[in-house]
């Protein structure tokens, strides 16, 4: 992040001396540090200072930091929630002192925000499980690897895959286990779901980093015997795509995304009128088109 | 003597002079002066908190003296460490011990020191060399048993065979023999004695002024943290007395025996496999029984059993009538009994709390009202007692683990003594307790028992046994052997009992 | 400063300023970060944002003055976390799937937090399990529970109860003065009552404790159940900060809270520790947070910053304590 | 099953099956468990199966290993996850990035290690803090620096290094022997080293063990060094079987190490402790994990599973100590 020199006065109020906070849910993730990296750029191609902190997946967390931004007088505020319900306080509070919030990635509910940039995560695993039928020739055994229970991530894709796959009754769901969106566990979880279910054709990860600990799990066969969808489109998921192992992934171009809330922050900061949603498409990457996401 | 000493520094092995350490609050040594003969035994005599512990500890490298030097051979040495101090061939057995408790006996006897082959520490050597030790101090223990398992005898006899290990020049003995009884005592100053005449120099800690005569052969008197004086070992012991504490002491013993009333604690036919089986006594109002035997007897055990501490297979106890649920220590307490433990570090005290704290635990709960402890009272509470036992300390603020040996252990009385126990049971109540003081110990179980309590008090120094019971129970292998009233009987008497060849629950 | 109320109570006899710095060597390094802070950031030192501190510091306060009841006996209290979770999760479920009034549900929120206690204590005292092992168990059963109850989605708390994140008034945040409550509490059942004493006791020397009549299971109980009970009010103000009880809340909390109590001068080898102390290390764990946002700290290098500032915060207290000596 | 190798060396002296059961605990869990989950699952007594318990169980089996060392010494290691990820990114960016040669980058990789447990010890032994305190800011320290270096994106692995997360032949996967290299080098350690045995007198009575000539703060140095080592190696064999070093590898890790530690029957008040029984404590929670997986425990329960499953398995040892004594 940029670290500004210490706050040099909240009273200038100049065209280029505009301070946006953004917390994000989490950098533990590539996912979301590619969106820090997207706003990141935007914010200095557009000269605003951009302060960006980590709420390490804990709502409380990114309370505090949204409380912390309305002290240090931001012109506006980007909020990654952690949790779509939880962020409501943080995103009033803010309201109470007229800054406005854009919503990045996931939306808050319970409280205006001037934006929502989103994609949609049960869209996007609607789609996975479209892709999934689709290279399974709509039949086969299907595991899930889940990520942590009750992020509102797992949550969103889970339920989106669920509603996919139920339109294809020849494609069983065969076994669902949490591996906690940890690649580690990804490929430990995978290998022993393969020992109770050695005739897995389909695996859908609720990231790619879980899918790629699956692909490691299941060797030589993924891409082959074993199609695998993950989830967010990061640069080593996309690698893998590429190479096959990977059959695909839900883009969610999260680096357009934190550009877009950057662009919203900065009109809205200036008072500008905005649009209440914008959709950043997500998209199914394969290997036919993986190249044009990176 | 005196110009003995002067001639010349090659006789003194080892000379301290004018060492002073500052603790926050107090000053422990304020001038203290020793000088130390190849081939002799240096007695140490002071009272309690008279700075003869830190003394030693300066000598042995634990502490750092504030002021002051020391010399070996007639070099001035600088000891920083206990590595320190045994490179310059002085081997220290502490006042408390310094063992390993989860180690085995080998393993504490090798204690930084284990014999290695190829790098690696070679553990049949190391159990060789440790049999050979214990052999040597005449103890029976397996090298192989963890240290926890030992009783508080014979850890010490653990820690005088680690010593023993060093091959020292100089060997420093803070009160060994305060829980010994008379049999490991004649084996320990038979080592002594061999050892002194190998030439090896002594400094020998005490509260037991018969044994200064015995085994010593010049005595350095500590009083409030300076060397007041330098005596031959031969000087009578009211002469020692006056020394060390100021004024002179008249009766040792003053048990003034009160009448008998109703049988307060009665124990029949208590048993625990392998420890202790069938023993039955009964303790009267106004009465003290003492309870001798060896070490290993299972005196300690049998306190326990009745107190609640440990459960028992058979038998019973009895307080006032009322049978006692085994293992209940809080019921043993509601029905009037207490027991102050012979492991005073381990079982009687929490060091890191300050003295009021230790005395009031065991009235804690009569304090509170409401759930309300009332601290202001308990405080009043530990401070008369305090000053009723001359609890040496800054304060009742100070840290028990910062008391001298003896203050601690009048604590550890001092808590049953505001408890007010009807039947008060003493293991080796007067530890490590200075002449003087254990006289005020000895007035107080007068006045308890005047007062209509009773009290067990076992404890391994015979005159104190035969001196302050009016009934001796004595004890050989976890059996009761015998009982012998306290007057006319002799210490032989008793040690006949104690080491009679009963066929018992415990092997040897 | 919001501290300057508790240290009253909390020291009892002891007279001046100058004694708590000589006990609490915490609050020196919290002075310091003051200090250090106010020079770095203007925005630091504004009651706004320093009531935002005491908010963010309440939970883990909360959390870390029950963790100290039980670091106090010698023990460890890793389920703190997950049980605040589950007590905020079932409140939430109470009032609105089970239809409960809110104040019935309340009671069964802190009841589950005793319950929770009482089965560690229990899993302790007569298991003979060590504290680490059990507290972890109900780090998993608790949250683990939170999860099922609520299917894994945050629930939404009953407005009544949600007040407690509000503001009383145009200043006082309710969290914070739910802390300073919670942390008198903690102060008196320490110093006063004879649970808190023999808390004392039974953590300086367990036999000792037991062989002075002290029943050390049943306070253990005692110890581990108000842990229980401060883990739920904890959840619940997290819950009522979101109003939403999420099942995921106050994941890890436990070694924030157990750091509190140990930057406050507690020892895990048990005897030591208290209210006061664990207050102010729970203020340094947030102020140095606050901190770290307003300075724009990059988030890569906070884990770094916070690492470090927390170990000199506890070596100015050891240095200064040798110092003494 | 590997374990079979390993006891002969461990236990030393005594001789039977019987002995090892009297003293481990833990193994009797452990054989319950495995009991339990053949009759659950049929998958689960296969070959195949019970070397991918190996697999999982090996990174955290050498990181308790590591912390074994410290927690016989009577303090605690919560950094070794952090230091384990840390090692690995360093590992990953000085044989990419910087272009060095893959030993060379190996070799940093455990000096990392090593830097981190020396700073450990040092804060600890010299400055006096709490090891839990020390070892809390090293592992902020060292996972801020692991996602610093790596810009919080996974690094590849270089191939040669990567080998570590294969099988050898068509059957030994390379992280069980690993882990059973690093098992018995523990053990030998423990047992029959200066070092090792220094710990334990360290860990039973440290005033002791200085009084009896032990360097005491040389020998923290070597402890908290040998975890760090340890956790190096850890994070090498993690990152190999991804064939690519996470900054976010093994979060949390240090709870599971020390449940390991302490289900083995090591006592965190120190001088307890053998490497066989961390190694049972790390494959009964490697097995449990696996077992939930063969049974498809849904995601909620699990974490109630394990936790149950955990306290009963130091249950059934304490239950049984106490029928002996
Ligand atoms: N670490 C310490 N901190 C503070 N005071 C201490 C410390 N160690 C010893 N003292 C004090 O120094 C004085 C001398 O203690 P020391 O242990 O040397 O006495 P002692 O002569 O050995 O007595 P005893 O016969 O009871 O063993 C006592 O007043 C004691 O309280
Ligand atoms: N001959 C023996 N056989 C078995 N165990 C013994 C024997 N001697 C001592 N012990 C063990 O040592 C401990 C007791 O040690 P200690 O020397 O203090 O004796 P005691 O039972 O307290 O007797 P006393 O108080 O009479 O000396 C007990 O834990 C006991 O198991
Ligand atoms: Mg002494
Ligand atoms: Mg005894």
């Amino acid at each position: 992040g940029s670290s500004g020199d210490g706050g040099s006065g909240s009273t200038s109020s100049g065209g280029g001396d505009i301070k946006i906070g953004m917390s994000v849910s989490t950098l533990n993730n590539p996912y979301f540090v590619q969106l820090r990296d997207g706003a990141e750029a935007e914010a200095k191609k557009e000269g605003v200072t951009l302060t960006v902190t980590d709420a390490q997946n804990d709502a409380s967390q990114q309370v505090n930091q949204v409380q912390n931004f309305t002290s240090q007088s931001m012109k506006a505020i980007i909020v990654n929630p952690v949790d779509s319900d939880a962020a409501a306080p943080a995103v009033k509070a803010a309201d109470r002192v007229k800054i406005p919030v854009i919503a990045a990635d996931r939306g808050v509910n319970g409280a205006e925000v001037a934006q929502t940039v989103a994609s949609d995560n049960v869209a996007g695993g609607k789609l996975a499980a479209q892709e999934l039928a689709k290279q399974l020739g709509e039949k086969g055994n299907v595991v899930v690897l889940q990520g942590t229970a009750g992020t509102s991530a797992s949550r969103d894709r889970g339920q989106g895959f669920a509603e996919g796959i139920a339109a294809y009754p020849n494609i069983k769901v065969v076994a669902k286990q949490p591996a906690d969106f940890d690649r580690t566990k990804g490929l430990d979880v995978m290998t022993n779901m393969l020992q109770s279910n050695p005739d897995i054709t389909g695996v859908f990860a609720e990231n790619d980093e879980m899918a790629l600990g699956a692909i490691k799990a299941v060797g030589a066969k993924a891409g082959q015997q074993v199609k695998i969808v993950g989830f967010d489109g990061t640069p080593d998921g996309l690698k893998a795509v590429q190479a096959g192992t990977l059959a695909a992934t839900v883009a969610q171009q999260p680096k357009l995304l934190g550009q877009q809330a950057v662009q919203a922050a900065v009109k809205a900061a200036k008072g500008e009128d905005i649009a209440k949603t914008v959709a950043v498409p997500v998209k199914v990457a394969t290997k036919e088109n993986a190249a044009d996401f990176q | 003597m005196r110009a003995e000493r002067d001639h010349g520094v090659s006789a003194e092995i080892l000379k301290a002079e004018g060492l002073r350490k500052v603790f926050p609050g107090v000053v422990a040594l304020d001038g203290v002066d020793l000088s130390l003969r190849p081939g002799e035994v240096h007695v140490l005599l002071g009272e309690n908190g008279a700075g003869k512990s830190t003394l030693i500890k300066i000598l042995s490298g634990a502490y750092r003296p504030d002021g002051g030097r020391v010399s070996v051979d007639g070099q001035p040495v600088d000891i920083r460490a206990a590595g320190d101090a045994q490179r310059l061939g002085i081997a220290t057995i502490y006042q408390e011990f310094n063992l390993v408790p989860q180690l085995t006996v080998a393993e504490n006897l090798a204690l930084g020191r284990p014999p290695r082959r190829f790098g690696l520490v070679d553990k049949k050597r190391m159990e060789r060399q440790a049999k050979a030790l214990l052999d040597r101090v005449g103890v029976d223990v397996d090298p192989a048993t963890p240290v926890s398992r030992l009783g508080i005898a014979r850890m010490q006899m653990v820690e005088i065979a680690k010593a023993l290990a060093l091959d020292a020049r100089v060997l420093i003995m803070d009160e060994p023999t305060a829980v010994l009884t008379t049999g490991e005592v004649a084996k320990l100053f038979t080592i002594v004695r061999q050892l002194r005449d190998e030439g090896v120099s002594i400094v020998f800690i005490t509260h037991h002024l018969e044994e200064i005569a015995e085994i010593g052969d010049r005595v350095t008197v500590l009083r409030d943290g300076r060397s007041v004086t330098e005596v031959p070992a031969d000087t009578p012991q009211d002469e020692l007395v006056r020394l060390m504490v100021g004024r002179p002491i008249d009766q040792q013993f003053p048990r003034q025996t009160t009448e008998r009333g109703e049988a307060l604690l009665k124990v029949s036919g208590l048993g625990r496999r392998g420890v202790f089986d069938d023993v039955t006594f009964e303790v009267r109002a106004g009465e003290v029984v003492g309870v001798a035997g060896l070490v290993g007897a299972g005196r300690t055990e049998v306190a326990r059993a009745v107190f609640g501490a440990d459960r028992y297979d058979a038998g019973e106890v009895v307080v006032r009538g009322n049978r006692l649920a085994p293992g209940d220590v809080h019921a043993a307490m509601e029905a009037g009994l207490g027991l102050v433990p012979e492991d005073r570090k381990g079982q009687g005290l929490v060091l890191g709390a300050d003295v009021a704290e230790n005395l009031g635990l065991v009235t804690m709960r009569a304090a509170t009202r409401a759930g309300f402890v009332d601290r202001a009272g308990q405080r009043r509470a530990a401070a008369k007692v305090a000053e009723q036992l001359g609890i040496r300390m800054t304060g009742l603020d100070q840290e028990v683990r910062t008391l001298s040996g003896g203050n601690q252990q009048k604590v550890v009385i001092g808590k049953w003594l505001v408890a007010d126990a009807g039947v008060l049971i003493l293991d080796e109540p007067t530890r490590g307790i200075d002449v003087g003081a254990k006289v005020e110990i000895y007035q107080l179980i007068n006045a308890l028992t005047a007062s209509g309590h009773a009290v067990l008090m076992i404890s391994s120094d015979l005159p104190e046994v035969l001196g302050m019971s009016d009934r001796i129970l004595v004890m050989a292998r976890g059996r009761l052997v015998g009982e012998l009233p306290a007057a006319g009987t002799t210490q032989d008497d008793v040690m006949a009992l104690a080491v009679t060849d009963v066929e018992g629950p415990r092997a040897k | 400063m919001p501290s300057s109320t508790v240290p009253n109570k909390l020291t009892g006899r002891r007279s001046p300023a100058a004694a708590w710095f000589a006990e609490n060597g915490a609050l020196a390094a919290l002075v310091v970060l003051v200090v250090a802070l106010s020079l770095l950031s203007s925005d630091f030192l504004s009651v706004t944002n320093l009531l935002n501190v005491g908010v963010q510091a309440a939970v883990t306060a909360i959390l870390a003055f029950g963790a100290t009841f039980v670091i106090v006996t010698g023990g460890i209290d890793l389920s703190v976390g997950s049980v605040a979770a589950l007590s905020a999760i079932v409140l939430a479920w109470t009032a609105t799937s089970a239809g409960l009034p809110w104040p019935v549900a309340v009671v069964v929120s802190l009841a589950v937090g005793v319950v929770c206690g009482l089965v560690n204590a229990a899993l302790i005292a007569y298991g003979k399990l060590p504290p680490f092992i059990a507290t972890l168990a109900m780090l998993g059963i608790a949250r683990g529970l939170a999860l099922v109850i609520s299917q894994g989605s945050p629930i939404a708390m009953p407005d009544a109860v949600s007040h407690l994140g509000d503001t009383l008034g145009d200043y006082l945040p309710i969290p914070v003065l739910v802390m300073l409550v919670m942390g008198v509490i903690a102060a008196v059942v320490l110093n006063r009552t004879y649970p808190g004493r023999a808390m004392y006791a039974i953590g300086g020397n367990e036999e000792a404790a037991r062989l002075s009549g002290i029943k050390v299971n049943r306070q253990k109980l005692i110890t581990y159940a108000l842990s229980g009970v401060f883990a739920a009010v904890a959840g619940i103000v997290l819950a009522s900060r979101l109003a939403s009880a999420q099942p995921q809340a106050a994941a890890g909390y436990e070694l924030d809270a157990i750091a509190a109590v140990v930057i406050g001068g507690a020892s895990l080898s048990g005897g030591k520790g208290r209210a006061l102390g664990t207050f102010v290390g729970a203020l340094i764990l947030a102020v140095l947070r606050n901190g770290l946002n307003l300075l724009s700290v990059s988030a890569f290098w906070q884990q770094v910053v916070i690492g470090v500032v927390i170990a000199l915060a506890v070596l100015v207290d050891t240095l200064r304590r040798r110092g003494t000596n």
